[in-house]
């Protein structure tokens, strides 16, 4: 299968040679699916639906649980057992039987499709992440790097249209701090990605992984590292950075109108995104699906470790979460523009050095 | 570098926070131990009471009336708990100790006219175990130097 | 911040403004009494902020004496320094009680006038923004704290 | 629309009665973008009359609705009452009354600290976990308050002429035991919050008051005391057993908000040693006079002036001889607090994120405000 060409396969002749008639196309479908499909266990399960709506649920009770019992109580106690393994399915549950109130005064065609965009175009995606050297879902070759941030990149304008649309004060501010937030938050992610592209010699995810075999990017780039790390943070507006979101001051930034299962679209979006930059960060600088070099012997590299590392870190900035008050608008700005940006370019320096002088 | 150790403190702080016990009571299945002096609902003895009417004219919330029981001359109080904010005047001006607390807080009723406890009703106080059937055990707090524990006091 | 006792305090404003006052005494070293006649209300509560150093507003409210038909407007002022209060009084007519509003020499005094303005009906004229503070905007029940207050039906 | 007129391109959003950080009442921002032009707080969400309330009940019910005002600090609300009405009828709280009373007072007052702390937590973006700290550590002191008075929270424990009732067998060496536990627990808050680089960024330099205007606006309390004046009612009119205790009040003279937060953290700690030496050294002896629950007092005007977990708390009592009082003013700490809050937007420049961070500070109980 040649990766160089998105579709392969005679429909991409057919198109190209506009001999396209409406008789052909159950064919046509049928041949493409042959061509392009990948077996269905990856695309149900692993990389696809099954792991993104299933990290969405553990995520969501995790957190309860976990951050329930840094405040000293014990969480969702009664639905299915101590645990309260059901407590998840009970809220989408509820939320799904909810009337979705849609205000009168409100742009309802964006209102309603907003988190339905949310939810959606940030797990595309996810598919570009490869979770072993050939289990890849959407292998565009080498412009996978740059296909993840243009795609990111139309994450931050759905809450600002959803924002607008909800025709209230709090959404409407709401709207702003998500604009003002990936601007100055974007910027520098993009330019610690160029570093990594530079240093593993591709902008292919596989290529960048396997060029980490014996040494991770965390090591040589460590200023991308912790850049990267806090960008995970401001792309997926966990705490220090919950701005749009800060319940104390505006009632649930631009989510307020929500209710009934748009509300379910918009909180799972929100651990998709989780997901999928702490899956991208994992790739980028802690060596994607390598094991960790024992002894100066690099371990076989399994699906395994991926997940182990992930976990791990979801672990980690869950915690966080307790752990530190939320940054005001003009502080995160500060942050983005008078530190960060001037930080990734100091790496991107010192990449392109190293690479000049063959070090790495 | 102390910036560093200043942001990591709080996460040092934080973290074994996680491997505390929880500090919440199940409250159906366990049930704290009340204090001795405990404001719950009333207990009224009628063999002391001298039906003297203090304690509904202390009341703060004339939630206490003289009301006639049948079989006796004299008049009883009877408390209205739609308005009673259980302040313990009556129990502390009561001359002859007729009026007490006991450890009940469990008497949510459907509708107002049943919170109207005639004197025979704040006579009889109903056991715990049949308010509470699906409690299991009694549990009590007690402090540590580094944290509150509970411990179980007797099983039910 | 000059430390000038609640007595001493009484003779200095006694001896320098004799014709304002209407009778004032300390009974308790912390506590001073002023009562003042209307016309000279405004500049000697300048005097006092500027000259004595009660710089420090505490609370303004009203009493009603129905039986001798006036009504008082108290407010409460407290001297940084030694750290006494001076109740610094008026005397109103019970039927049209008006006062020059006093929040041009404290403008914290705005809250505790929209009270007084509210529960007893005085008018506080020069008042920057006199709107409804506690009851409701749409209260018609007449100044509950006035000793005959009927409530809001009967009104 | 009652409230002044808006300017043009400002947004006026209603921080209503119903939000997840206002509590009981209506603050008007005049907002442009990020940046808070005016403030105007409508208050009155919770006013139950208690001035006309008090007039209609006797000396004795009265103290309940005072109780009730700000309900956190419901000792060092009724003490004002209870020492007005004292002092009218001219009655002596016996020694060992004075002591229980200061002591209930400062564990209520650590109470309402702890509650404003978490509270400071929680309006900074702390996913509540200090404000539960804080409840779980509350806790402590909610069972010693069920103990010795029988309620957890309006205990109306104070009536004139002393307490109703004697420390149970055991309490001292509980307050102790409790003492310690709290010190401990007190360097957590100050590790994992005062101190914490994040925290500091959106406490320092928010909402300056400086001491000049802090005097002019008739600021109160912790308020205050963060402007580096050092005004307590407890040492400038010692009631109770305050006079023979060591303690000093607090002051920070950075004038924001960090510093009205340490002057509440340093309180409670002074508030600890109040406890630990009434528990090591409180005298023996009766613990109430003569109690007469329908009493008449002497006609006359009796001002009683106290320390609340807010500021002063003053009580102007007007008596006409019969049973009940003929008028009582009550001067509340959080009206006068709630006006610096309304005069912070002139004073220093503030953004919206900045509101619940300065309400906090101020720690505002609309109950006491609206009485």
């Amino acid at each position: 299968m040649n990766s160089n060409s998105l579709i392969s396969g005679t429909l991409a002749n057919l198109v190209q040679a506009d001999q396209f008639s409406l008789m052909n196309i159950p064919s046509m479908v049928i041949e493409f699916l042959a061509l392009n499909s990948k077996p269905l266990l990856q695309v149900l399960l692993l990389p696809g639906l099954g792991f993104i709506l299933g990290f969405a649920i553990f995520a969501v009770w995790f957190e309860r649980k976990f951050l329930a019992r840094a405040m000293l109580r014990v969480g969702p106690y009664y639905c299915g057992g101590r645990a309260g393994v059901l407590q998840v399915f009970a809220d989408f549950l509820k939320l799904f039987m909810k009337e979705i109130i849609i205000p009168t005064a409100i742009d309802w065609p964006f209102f309603v499709a907003m988190p339905v965009f949310l939810s959606t175009i940030p797990s595309l995606a996810l598919l570009l992440i490869p979770f072993a050297s050939n289990w890849v879902l959407w292998d565009v070759g080498s412009l996978s790097l740059p296909m993840f941030f243009a795609i990111m990149g139309i994450a931050p304008l759905i809450p600002i249209f959803s924002g607008w649309a909800s025709n209230n004060k709090y959404s409407f501010i709401g709207a702003w701090r998500v604009a003002y937030m990936y601007i100055s938050g974007e910027i520098p992610l993009v330019i610690c990605a160029a570093g990594v592209a530079i240093m593993a010699g591709s902008m292919d995810l596989v290529k960048i992984v396997e060029a980490q075999q014996n040494m991770w990017f965390a090591v040589p780039q460590f200023i991308g590292f912790i850049l990267f790390f806090l960008g995970i943070f401001i792309e997926s507006e966990r705490t220090p950075f919950d701005i749009p979101v800060a319940e104390v001051e505006l009632v649930f930034g631009w989510r307020t109108e929500y209710s009934g299962i748009l509300f379910g679209f918009t909180m799972m979006a929100e651990y998709v995104l989780f997901q999928a930059w702490t899956l991208m960060f994992i790739t980028l600088y802690l060596g994607g699906f390598n094991g960790p070099v024992l002894m100066g012997m690099p371990t076989a590299s399994h699906i395994f470790w991926l997940l182990a590392k992930f976990f791990v870190l979801v672990v980690f900035i869950i915690l966080l979460r307790c752990v530190f008050p939320r940054l005001r608008m003009d502080q995160m700005i500060k942050l983005g523009w008078k530190y960060m940006t001037p930080l990734a370019l100091l790496n991107l320096f010192f990449v392109i050095v190293m690479k000049i002088l063959g070090v790495v | 570098m102390s910036w560093l150790r200043k942001m990591l403190k709080p996460l040092m702080i934080v973290a074994p926070y996680v491997l505390r016990n929880s500090q919440t009571v199940a409250y159906p299945t366990e049930r704290l131990m009340f204090f001795e002096r405990f404001r719950g609902r009333h207990v009224f003895h009628l063999d002391k009471c001298i039906s003297c009417g203090i304690c509904a004219r202390v009341c703060p919330d004339a939630s206490i009336e003289m009301v006639e029981i049948e079989g006796k001359d004299k008049k009883y109080p009877q408390i209205d708990y739609n308005t009673c904010c259980l302040c313990g005047y009556c129990v502390n001006q009561c001359p002859r100790q007729a009026l007490e607390f006991t450890d009940i807080v469990e008497f949510a009723t459907a509708d107002r006219s049943e919170l109207v406890y005639s004197p025979e009703r704040l006579m009889e106080v109903p056991d715990i175990e049949d308010i509470l059937p699906m409690m299991k055990r009694r549990t009590e707090a007690y402090l540590t130097d580094k944290e509150m524990k509970y411990r179980k006091v007797k099983d039910v | 911040m000059s430390k000038i006792s609640a007595a001493d305090f009484v003779k200095a404003f006694q001896k320098a403004h004799p014709e304002a006052v209407k009778s004032i005494e300390s009974t308790d070293p912390r506590r001073a009494d002023l009562v003042v006649n209307n016309e000279s209300f405004i500049d000697a509560a300048k005097s006092l902020r500027d000259n004595f150093g009660l710089l420090m507003p505490v609370s303004g409210g009203a009493i009603d004496y129905p039986d001798d038909n006036r009504i008082q407007m108290i407010y409460y002022l407290m001297h940084p320094g030694s750290r006494f209060m001076l109740t610094y009084r008026v005397d109103l007519n019970r039927d049209e009680p008006k006062l020059p509003s006093l929040t041009q020499v404290w403008d914290a005094m705005s809250f505790h006038e929209r009270e007084a303005h509210e529960m007893f009906g005085i008018e506080f004229d020069g008042h920057p923004n006199m709107i409804p503070f506690l009851l409701p905007p749409d209260w018609k029940g007449g100044h509950p704290l006035l000793k005959d207050f009927k409530g809001e039906g009967q009104q | 629309m009652r409230e002044p007129m808006i300017e043009p391109d400002v947004m006026r959003i209603s921080w209503g009665p119903q939000h997840p950080m206002s509590g009981q009442t209506r603050v008007l921002l005049d907002v442009d973008g990020e940046k808070v032009h005016r403030i105007i707080a409508d208050l009155g969400f919770t006013h139950r009359g208690i001035e006309k309330i008090l007039e209609n009940r006797s000396f004795f019910s009265g103290i309940i609705p005072v109780d009730r005002m700000a309900m956190v600090d419901t000792a060092n609300m009724s003490i004002g009452y209870v020492t007005a009405i004292e002092k009218a009828a001219g009655l002596e709280v016996p020694e060992r009354a004075k002591w229980i009373r200061t002591l209930v007072c400062e564990m209520s007052r650590i109470n309402s600290h702890l509650y404003a702390f978490g509270l400071q937590a929680e309006s900074t973006g702390y996913f509540p976990a200090v404000f539960l700290w804080t409840t779980v550590d509350r806790e402590v002191l909610l069972d010693l308050f069920e103990e010795l008075t029988g309620a957890r929270w309006s205990f109306n424990h104070f009536f004139p002429g002393g307490v109703h009732h004697d420390l149970p067998d055991g309490f001292a060496d509980k307050v102790l035991k409790a003492v310690k536990y709290l010190r401990g627990r007190f360097k957590d808050y100050w590790d994992a919050m005062v101190e914490n680089p994040l925290f500091e960024n959106r406490c320092d330099g928010v909402a300056i008051l400086k001491p000049k205007d802090a005097l002019k606006l008739g600021a109160t309390g912790p308020v205050l005391r963060g402007s580096g004046i050092d005004i307590d009612m407890r040492r400038e009119e010692p009631y109770d057993a305050y006079g023979d205790l060591e303690w000093e009040v607090i002051t920070e003279d950075a004038c924001d908000v960090m510093a009205r937060t340490k002057v509440r953290y340093h309180e409670i700690g002074q508030a600890l040693n109040i406890m630990e030496q009434i528990a090591q050294s409180i005298p023996d002896g009766p613990v109430k006079g003569r109690v007469n629950a329908f009493m008449r007092v002497p006609e006359g005007e009796y001002i009683s002036r106290v320390e609340a977990g807010r500021g002063e708390l003053g009580f102007h009592l007007f008596t006409n001889g019969t049973g009940n009082p003929y008028r009582v003013k009550i001067n509340s700490p959080t009206l006068r607090n709630m006006y610096v809050f309304e005069r912070l937007a002139e004073l220093n420049e503030v953004f919206v994120a900045d509101i619940p961070v300065i309400i906090n500070s101020i720690d505002p109980w609309y109950l006491d405000s609206d009485r």
